[in-house]
Formats: C-alpha cells, structure tokens, sequence
C-alpha cells in the first residue's frame, strides 16, 4: 500500500510501456526550461490542453448553474467545481474505448471523456439532442462512442456496474479497462464493499476512483468514514490503494495512468483516491450554511484551475495573454454549449413508451394516465 | 387551530414528541448538519444533540437495520430515508426483519420504529429519483404503512407511528411539503388503518392517498363549482392495513369510483382498491372503477415527457367526467 | 417428446444455450462447485469452466449489478438467485439500474440478463425464506418476469428470456422442480407476455401462476371427474406483460373467475387480475372476482401453522364451489 | 491489528478486571499440577463444565440430524458440529444480561448461552414450549431471559440488528456488549461492511466473531474473500482485529474475554475470528459431496470435541470414566430434550394471527386462504 502521495512522477513500476505520456520537448529557449523545472517531462502543449480542459470545464459548470437558476435545467444539478483537476487528470488516462463509469457529479468527465459540450448541456435542458435524449438529466449522461456508461444518481449503484463491465472484459479478454469514479461518502455503502471484493478476487481490469472532495453532502469523512483515509480501505481486498493530491492534475495524471496501465497488463484493479475540494454547495440549491468558514476558505485557496493557471505562468508555458485566450476559448465554447441545447428540440412526448424494452414485448401497457385500462 | 405546512407540521411533531420521550431519537442521512435533504429536521441537532439526531454514513441498510436493532431494546428510532427510491437499498432490513421479527419469534420482541420517506415524481428527478414504490411496504405483513396528505394528518398520523409498536413506514410527498392546512393545536389520535371520507359526496367516489388525495379534493371542488357534480372524495391515508370499509360504503352510496394515484397502474395501490370494490360493493357498481396512474415507462427527465406520463388534475378530471358520462350523471 | 422434470428442463436449457452461445454464462452462489442449492446447474461447472459458470461471494448486489454490468457490454449472463427472498438485498441494483438503464439513457444500452430465483412456501423454512414477492417486480416497468408452472414452459421460458434482450426475472418453485411433464425435443418458441389457457372449460376460469397454475389445473380436473364442473384454467406465465385480453376473454366466457396465488392476498398479484377482470369484463361477471390467496401473517415454521396459512388445492376447491354456488352453477 | 493467536493466555491488555475468570485452585496433587502446565490458571471445574457443554451441544445436534431425519424436524438444519470449542469458549465470556445474535446455525449458541436444551429442541420439532413458539425453527431461536436476541436466516442479516442493538445500549449508558455472531462467507456482504462501519464510527460495544468454518456452503474462503485472512478486514474501520484456534475451547475464551471486556469498558467494537471446521455438510441434507479427502480428514482430526477430551484426559482433569459420566449426562440431556419436544403440543392454528402486530390495528386482515375479502 503506497503512502500518500502529493506528486509521484517517477513512472510506475509496472504498465508504463502503454502509458500515453506527453513527449518532453527539450527545447532550448528559457521558458521551456524553466517549464520543465516545475513540471519535469510535460509538453508544454499538454500543460496547456489540460488548462484549456480545466478551464472549460468551469465555464461549463458555471453556465449550468446559471441555466438552473434560469429554470432552463429541471431536477438536481450537481456541479464538478473544484474537480477540475481531478476530472482531467483522470479522463487523460483512459482510452477512448477504455469505459468509465460515475455518479451524478459527472458532467465534467462527460466533456473531458470526448462528448461534445453541446450534447451535455442539452442533456441538461432535457432536450434530445442531449447525451440521453433528454431521458437523463444532469446526473444520467451517456455515450457509447466515448465510453461513457453511465452517471448514475443511486450511490453506489455504478460500482457493481463497473465491475460487471470489467468482468464482460476480462470473459472476452479485451485490454479496456473499466474507471469507476465514486464520492467519499460513497466508500461507506455496501455495494462498494461487495464489488472491491469481487474485483480483486476475480482479478478485473478496474480502477476504482474515489473522489474525496470531504463531503458527502454536508456530512464530513471524519464523520461518515471509521477509517477516513480511504485509499487504506483496499486492504481488505487485498488490493492496491493509493492517495493523490487531486488538485495536481498532473500528479493525478501520474498516478491515473499508472493504476490503469496496470489493470490493462494484469488485469488487477486498484483503488486511488483523489483529494480534492467541493467550491460550492452539494448542488446548485444547496447554500453549504452547515460549512465552516475555514472549510470554504481552503477550498478556495486551493482553487485547482486557478492555482493552475498561476503555476502555468510562473513556469513561463503561458503568459498572461496565453491564458485569458484560453478562457476567452472556454467560456465561447460554454456559451455555444448553451446556445446549442437552447436551439436544440424537446422530446416529443409520442415517443414516451420507445423505451421501455429493448426487445417489443407483447400486451406491453402503452397507457397515458387519463387513458381507460380497457 | 393553526395554519402551518406539511414540512412544518412533522417537524414541530418529531420535536415534541422528543420532548416527551427520552427513547425518541431520530436517525438518517443529512439530517443533522445539514438539516435534512428536504429540512424536516432543521434545527434539532442543534436542540437535542448528537445523541438524538444522528447522522449516518450513506448506509441505508446499516443504518436502518441498526435502528430496527436499537427498537429490539426498546428504543423509538424514528429514520429518515431520503426518498423512497433509496429505501430499496434497506429492503432486506425491513421486509425480512423489521416487518418478520415480532412474529418469527413468537410475539417476544417488537420493533417500535418509524421510518419516514417522501416519494413522488414531477421534480424532473428521473427514472431512479421519482418512484412512487410505497406498494412494496404496502404488500408487506407486519408493516404498517401510512400516506398523510395534509399537514393535519402528518401531524397525528406521525404521533400515532411514533407510539405504536411496530414499524411503521410514514410516506410523505416532495410535493406536499410546501402545502399548508390547519393543524390544531392537541393533535387528535388518528387511529392507523382508517380511510377519512375528506369531502361527501354522491355522484362519484373519487379515491387517492399522498398527492393524489389532495389533487382528487382540488378536482372535486371544481367539477362541483364548475359542473355541479357532488364527488364524494375518500383518503386512503393508510395503506396497510387498507380500510376496505369505508372505501366500499362510499361507492355503495355513489355506484361508481375513481382511483388516483401516482404510482404505475399495473399492480399499483389502485389494483387492489379496484379489486376490493368490486368485490365489496359488485351489485353496486354502475360502470368499472376507473385508475388514474402513472405511465408505466421509467419516468424520464424531460419536462414534456414526464409530465405526459404523471397523472395530474386534468387526467384525473377526464376521468371522473368519463365515468359519471358512462352512467349518464353528467348534468 | 420427452417427460421430465421442471429441474431438468431448466438445466437442460440452461446447457443448451450455453453450448449455442458464447455470450452466456451462469453467475451466482454455489452455482458451481455446489452445484445449486436445488442442483439445477449440477454438471455445467465441469463442462463449461469457471469463466461460464461463476461462483460468487455472498453478496446479491454485488453480483447482480456485476451481471448487468456485463449485459451492458452485451454478455448474456443468467444469475442465480438462490431463492427469491434474497433478491431483496440485489432489488436496487434490479429496479433502480437493470430496470432503468435502458429507458434512462434514451434508449442507447440494453441490458440482455436472466435473473432465475424460486420463490414459494410450504417447505417450513420461516417467515424469511418462503416469500412469494414476485410483486416487485413485476410492478416496474423495464422488467419482464416469467412464472412457468411446467417443465415445458420453463423450457421455451427460459430460452426466450435468455435471447431477450431485456433483463428477465424467471420466477421458479421450489414445489415445481421435481414436478414432471412432457418437454418437446425443439422447444417451441413462447411469447413473452402471453397466458396461456391450460384447459378449456365453460362453468368458471380459474387462473393461477407457477405453482398455483399447476394446482388450479388438479382442482378443475377434480371437479370435472367429481362433480361434472368444466373449469376453465388460465396459466399467467408472463406476470409482466400481463395479458388481460386472454383473463378477460375466459370470464367474458364463463362468468365468473378464481384466482389462486400463493403470494399474500392485498396487493397481490390477483388485486391486479381481479381489477382487470372487474374491468375488462364489466358486463359479464355474475359474480365478484374470488382470490384464494396467503394468509397475512409472517409465515410461521411449524407445519399446522404453515398449513393453515398457505392456499392450497382443498381451500382452492372451496372457493370454486362457493363461486359457482354463488351463481347457481353447480349440478 | 494483532497478529494470528493461536492462545493467547495473557490478560487483555484492558478490560481484564471485570473478566468472570475462574479462579486457579492451585492444589497440592499431581493431577492438578499436571492439569496446571497444559491449563494455566484454569481450574479443573471450569475446564470440565466446558467439556459437559460441548459434549452437550455434540449429543444435541445428533440428535437434532436424527430429528430431522425421522421428519419430526422440517425446514433447514444447521449444525454447530465442529464448532463446539468456539461456542462454548464465546458464550463463557458474555454475562446473562449481554445480548447476542447469531446467524442461522445457532443450537448450539442457544444452549450455552443458558437456554434449556428441551426448549431449543422443542423449536426445533416446531411445538409451543419452543423458544420462538414454533414460529421460528432451527433458524429463527429467541430468549429474551437469556438475551439470544435471533438467529437469522438472511445471511448478514444479524449483523446491522447487533449494531443498534449496541447503540441502544450507548444509547442508554448500559454496561451490557452485544455479541454478533456470523460465518466466514458474511464478511463479503454489503451490510458487514456498512454495520463494522457504523460500529466503529460511533464506538458502539459490539464484538463482532466471524465463526471461520473454511467454507459458505461449499464455497471455500479463498474464493470467496479476497482478503482470506478475514480479521484483516476490521482495519478498513480502525478496528481492532484478531484470530483465534477456534477448535481451543481455552483460547477461544481467552480472546473473546479481552475483546467483550474492552468493549464493556470503552465502548469499543472488535472482530473476533475464530477458525475452525464444519464437520458435516452445510445442513443436514447436504451430503458435501464437493469437499476433497482431505478437507473431511483436517475437519475430523481437528474435532474439538475429542481433542479436548484426550487433552483433559492428558492433562488428567478427567479420566476416562469421568469423561464417559460426562458424555453419559449429555446424552441424557440430549435425550430428555428430544422427549421434552416430542411430549409438547403443536402451536394450535387458531394463533396464526396472535404475532402480526404488537398494537393491534383496525381492519387488519384475518383471512384464511378459503375465506372470501367480503
Ligand atoms: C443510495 C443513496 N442514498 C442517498 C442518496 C442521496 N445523496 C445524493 S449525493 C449524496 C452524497 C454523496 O457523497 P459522495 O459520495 O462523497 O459524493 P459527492 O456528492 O461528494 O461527489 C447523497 C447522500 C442517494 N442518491 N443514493
Ligand atoms: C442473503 C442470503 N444469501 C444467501 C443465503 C443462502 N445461504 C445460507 S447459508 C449460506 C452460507 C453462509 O456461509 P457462512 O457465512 O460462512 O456461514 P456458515 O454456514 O458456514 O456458518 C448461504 C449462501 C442466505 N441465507 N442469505
Ligand atoms: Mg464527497
Ligand atoms: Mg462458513
């Protein structure tokens, strides 16, 4: 069991043949040096495509806040601000045939897995040019061609879910791996027991990610976890566990990467925590009145995409016009997001028993609730 | 007399009834800190401590099984299961021990405790979030299972759970928490297992329980303003035991019902009402009990969607016209 | 055309399909090297190995939400549920994600699963482990549930929810695996959400599922050879679909109906078929629905209790004769 | 995390001082100095009332596998033979106002912990004088005098009902400790995971003893539990976690004594596993046809019962005829019981609705199968 980790990058013992790792450009002018002081081995390039990411991703999330407030999106509405780092550092390391699974804080690993921004935003506005048809909403996006399978709003629910798909790819000995990304709070349920279990005794390509942001909703790990390290959990699995500071997103990078590439080569799965902290409330209604000012105050500093940006100049890889354009990119893509969903069409209500079955079934009840049974 | 909320109506009797009994205590997910997912509980930590309101891991198994378990000593757990979609997950907890305990060991240990849980759709939760499954509970001998729909109910309806000895599930509503009625200031003792005939009537019986009790009201006082139709209007409020008494009385008197509800038809709480009246009132029945429920699809997120599949006052209106124009009382 | 019993037809097929299609495997607990706990896969851990038939933990959720993780990448994994009051501990997984995914996610994902578990009493195994609670699910939408009484039936059952692409709950018996019948060599294919009439008859429809089917088909050829009744015996088979128009269409025939059901009497299944015969066959009933149905009770273990407690073919018999004195229908 | 005991005979390093320790009789003959270096600090009364209680449970649970047999006893049937050492060693440390619950396979628990063998066998044949009235069976016993709060039938089902049980004891300052007694195979369950949590979060006095017996059904540990060294488990809750020989009736005592008294006087939960054999099948139905040669010879060489009996004899606690007066008593116990049972009435069916509901509730439904709604 590795000890907590702030930023390992020191490639991993085992898998690191497959691990798709940005080139270094040894370049020869100052800034690149100085870049490569701070964060030794990155492209300047991939440094700069993760804050774009990152900062998409805010903008995004920021713009969902806004279409609720607006009433333009119904339902819960559970935002990854404060994630930002987290959620790309992950979603880097996965193929785009390996499959994720998540929880209803998803709409950040939606973008970052490959779906258009557009499509997720629709799936907000419940319309059907959203990831589900505008079945879904904010906590059910899916794309089979990304490999999204799934934000799923029960928790826990996506953890036997996960292991099952690494099951199917283990039966057909594929190389996919299988992400399940979970809260912390979600470590105390059953169903994370019964399927860590189950993962390592059938030895399945999985990587089970914990996202510890210290809340459940308002309830805190100390108060929910017995042993609130939680990565230490695995060991009752007999399973590698390992802590990142989930605010690095190259150090999540690192150990992402590391644990996936493992599970590709052995098929073992593993479990990484990911330390990280929640900017604003449970959801877009919730206050956060029962946070201390102090647990406000250090998500803050610990802002990901601005302490980002800040070490990103200071490393010389941008500037501060470099930056701004970035943004100025994030927040016209977030803008179209919401452009896109706002044009796009409701579902018609005809179509509201197309989903029922997958295979037609016969005396299937087809009934509106005015309509007589007979 | 006071006119308060339904949300407010359970909160001031959690309160008192912790005031009055040390064995009270309130157990759940976010109810402590975070005051409760829909604020039931707000204020209570900071009134009776930790001790009393107990905040939980995300464990409904081990949670509610634990409260079953403090009720085995004598303790009144009162749980707080966040919606009745999540309960699913504290099933075995209640069907195979909750509910089998007092009997399977022939009548030595009971299980005093409530567990309270709202359901409901037409918040745009979707398929997993918008279950109206009170049926499994409803099903289930040795639970009792009661649907308050005005905040007078919840108040006596919760009194009377909390001082009765077995468990009972207390299904409430997202949508009736914000609604607000009279609530005396003595609670009266409502006795579980009793339907209330909540407005006479003698052209139609109309049936609902939770929501649906308080849209089949709202109907009936319209088709009687708009229409003159006189709809006797009947409450189910507990649905285990089911008072096929007074729901038969009613349809003896008006020889033809309607059923909301805003579960799925098909096996839905209506079915076995259904059943019950044209059983218990077969040579009275002018025209088939008419059920207004839920589409049977998983409820989807879209606006258009889920509304075209909840049952509403409009689809429950066509039906009540429907039924007095099939046995021509329609004036 | 071959007799065997209903165990054998379910191996059998099970065996079948595994050797015609790759993509099916057998999960469970003690599937394998156990064999079953009713022995119903004895044999295939030997032929097909470890990776087509998976002993698993103790851990129903964990297992079936990993099998419909697997039917979601399109394996076709048939689970075990040893009997179906343990399902209850896996029901989240079932109806809040097996049930949902495909209409949740538009459509994009079926989940193609068989979850096959007995229910059933009579056995003396207690308040916890003789539950017939088929009921839930063949209340939500999503889900197909199959309920053959005969090694027929289970036969082409059980082959059409294999190749289903929806998750199927099989409901089997405990009372019905060694029951015997004749199997044709090529099964025939049987529609999901079909009942069949199992015995053509004028005076009465007496309908039943599993193991009440195959009770209801004993009482009705009884009463003929006895005392000159022609009952007519409706099997459901398919509890979700239901098939009204086949019940209807019977009653609609004979007038009057008994349903049999070993589930307990309010909220069971015959709510939902009496509801709908009251319904569906308004104008032709002579007389209310009859159900022969569970006591309310916790199921005691001790055999008089059990007895007294349980439907069975003497107290089926009763209600028949009381029915059809009821119509003045008996010679 | 203390590491395998095989017997630990020193004092719990807390709690010793309420133990219920028999008092060493150092005596002046040769037997008792012989009786001293096997058993220290035992006395020779103790060590023989455990070897009349395990013969008990012996001869008992013969006689519950004839009962069944000759159909006087219906349902399942499970025994505790093999396990006879750990059940006796387990109920000497709890006091009579200590709860315990167990799973289904609890004759032997109910004995000890001070119910009349003709009670437990009376369930058993299903009469009235039985500890549940008939209602519950082999699985389902129940004393309220004697604080057998259940045997459960649903596997893991005891589990979350000892941790609020142990709640309502903190709840109540008692200094009563819930014992939870389960198999190997429940460790993998969802509501292991969810109550050891809860236990320990809130530092409830419950100890919790995983009776290894090797095997689920015919499911051995190793397939079942990615982590086979099951106390290993509690660290996922900082909990403490030990194993004991659960075929030492002395060490078993030892163990369970340090851990209930620690819980008695810190509130603090623990895990207790004891190993052991399963010496028939899983019930008495089962043929374990599945078990290789040499599991069955382990499982039989390792018999508690008659290890104990040679060592007692060695030890010359007993001699022969002193342990044959012994096993003579127990199998007049076990044969009175059968007697008690076979002589009791039947429950009479007009009860069947006496244990539905504790209040009693209007228009509860009374119906008998024949008997119409209306
Ligand atoms: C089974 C279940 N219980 C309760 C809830 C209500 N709920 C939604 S989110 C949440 C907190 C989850 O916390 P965590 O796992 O840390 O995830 P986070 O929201 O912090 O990402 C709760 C209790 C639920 N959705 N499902
Ligand atoms: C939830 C649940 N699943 C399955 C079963 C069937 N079952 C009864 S005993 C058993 C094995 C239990 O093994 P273990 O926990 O080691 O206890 P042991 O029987 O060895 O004492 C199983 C699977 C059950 N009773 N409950
Ligand atoms: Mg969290
Ligand atoms: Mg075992």
């Amino acid at each position: 069991m590795a000890e907590t980790a702030t930023r390992s990058k020191s490639a991993s013992s085992s898998g690191s043949s497959k691990t798709r790792r940005a080139g270094t450009r040894s370049g020869g002018n100052r800034s690149q040096r100085r870049a490569s002081e701070v964060f030794p081995g990155e492209s300047p390039q991939t440094l700069c495509d993760y804050y774009r990411q990152m900062a998409l991703i805010r903008r995004f999330e920021e713009r969902a806040a806004q279409g609720y407030t607006q009433a333009k999106i119904g339902g819960y509405c559970h935002l990854n601000l404060g994630e930002e780092a987290t959620v790309v550092g992950l979603m880097s390391t996965l193929r785009s045939d390996d499959y994720l699974f998540t929880n209803y804080r998803e709409h950040g690993y939606a973008i970052a897995k490959g779906i258009e921004p557009g499509r997720v935003m629709a799936e907000l506005y419940g319309r059907s040019t959203g990831t589900s048809k505008g079945w879904g909403g904010s906590m059910h996006m899916f794309d089979v061609e990304s490999g999204l399978l799934g934000g799923y709003g029960i928790v826990g629910g996506q953890v036997p879910l996960a292991t099952g798909a690494a099951l199917a790819i283990d039966y057909r000995s594929g190389d996919q791996v299988v992400m399940c990304q979970m809260g912390d709070g979600t470590t105390n349920i059953g169903s994370f027991h019964e399927s860590l279990n189950i993962a390592a005794l059938w030895n399945l390509p999985v990587v089970f990610v914990v996202v510890n942001n210290h809340l459940g909703m308002g309830t805190t790990v100390d108060k929910s976890s017995a042993e609130s390290e939680l990565y230490k959990r695995a060991v009752a699995y007999r399973m590698h566990g390992e802590r990142v500071d989930g605010n690095d997103v190259v150090a999540v990078r690192e150990a992402s990467s590391r644990l996936v590439e493992r599970a590709r080569e052995t098929g073992q799965p593993a479990m990484l925590e990911t330390v990280s902290h929640r900017l604003k409330g449970h959801s877009v209604v919730d206050p956060g009145k029962y946070r201390s000012q102090e647990s406000v105050e250090a998500a803050r500093e610990a802002d990901p995409v601005a302490a980002f940006r800040a070490q990103l100049i200071s490393a010389e890889v941008l500037d501060e016009d470099g930056a701004v354009e970035i943004e100025r990119q994030a927040e016209a893509s977030a803008d179209a997001a919401v452009a896109f969903a706002d044009d796009s069409p409701h579902p018609n209500p005809e179509t509201l028993f197309d989903y029922t079955y997958a295979t037609p079934v016969a005396n299937d009840s087809r009934r509106l609730p005015a309509d007589p049974v007979f | 007399m006071a006119v308060i909320t339904y949300r407010q109506a359970l909160h001031d009797t959690l309160r008192e009834e912790m005031l009055v009994d040390e064995d009270v205590f309130l157990i759940g997910e976010e109810i402590g800190v975070f005051e409760g997912s829909y604020k039931i509980t707000a204020g209570l930590l900071d009134e009776f401590g930790e001790k009393r309101v107990r905040d939980t891991p995300i464990a409904e198994e081990g949670f509610v099984g634990a409260a079953v378990g403090a009720a085995m000593l004598g303790l009144r757990p009162v749980a707080e299961l966040m919606t009745i979609n999540f309960s699913l997950i504290a099933l075995d907890q209640i069907v195979n021990h909750a509910a089998k305990i007092y009997g399977m060991f022939g009548g030595q240990c009971s299980v005093p405790m409530v567990m309270r849980t709202p359901g409901g759709g037409g918040q745009q939760l979707g398929a997993t979030h918008s279950q109206n499954i009170e049926l499994y509970y409803a099903f289930v001998p040795g639970l009792k299972v009661v649907a308050p729909s005005t905040p007078a109910d919840a108040r006596s309806l919760l009194l009377a759970s909390i001082r009765d000895n077995d468990p009972v599930l207390f299904l409430e509503n997202l949508s009736l928490y914000n609604t607000k009625g009279e609530v005396p200031e003595q609670a009266e003792q409502v006795e579980i297992g009793k339907a209330a005939v909540t407005r006479p009537g003698s052209d139609v019986t109309i049936i609902g329980y939770s929501r649906m009790a308080t849209v089949a009201q709202q109907v009936a006082e319209k088709l009687a303003d708009e229409e003159g139709i006189s709809a006797e209007v009947v409450d189910l409020r507990s649905l285990r035991p089911l008072d096929r008494d007074t729901l038969v009385q009613s349809v003896r008197k008006t020889g033809c019902a309607v059923i909301a509800e805003d579960d799925w038809l098909t096996y839905g709480i209506g079915a076995e009402v259904a059943a019950s009246l044209s059983d218990g009132a077969f040579d009275y029945l002018d025209v088939p009990v008419r059920r207004v429920a839920a589409a049977e699809v998983p409820l989807p997120y879209a606006k258009p969607l889920e509304r075209a599949a909840l049952p509403s006052a409009d689809s429950l209106t066509t039906a009540v016209r429907e039924t007095l124009d099939a046995v021509g009382r329609r004036r």
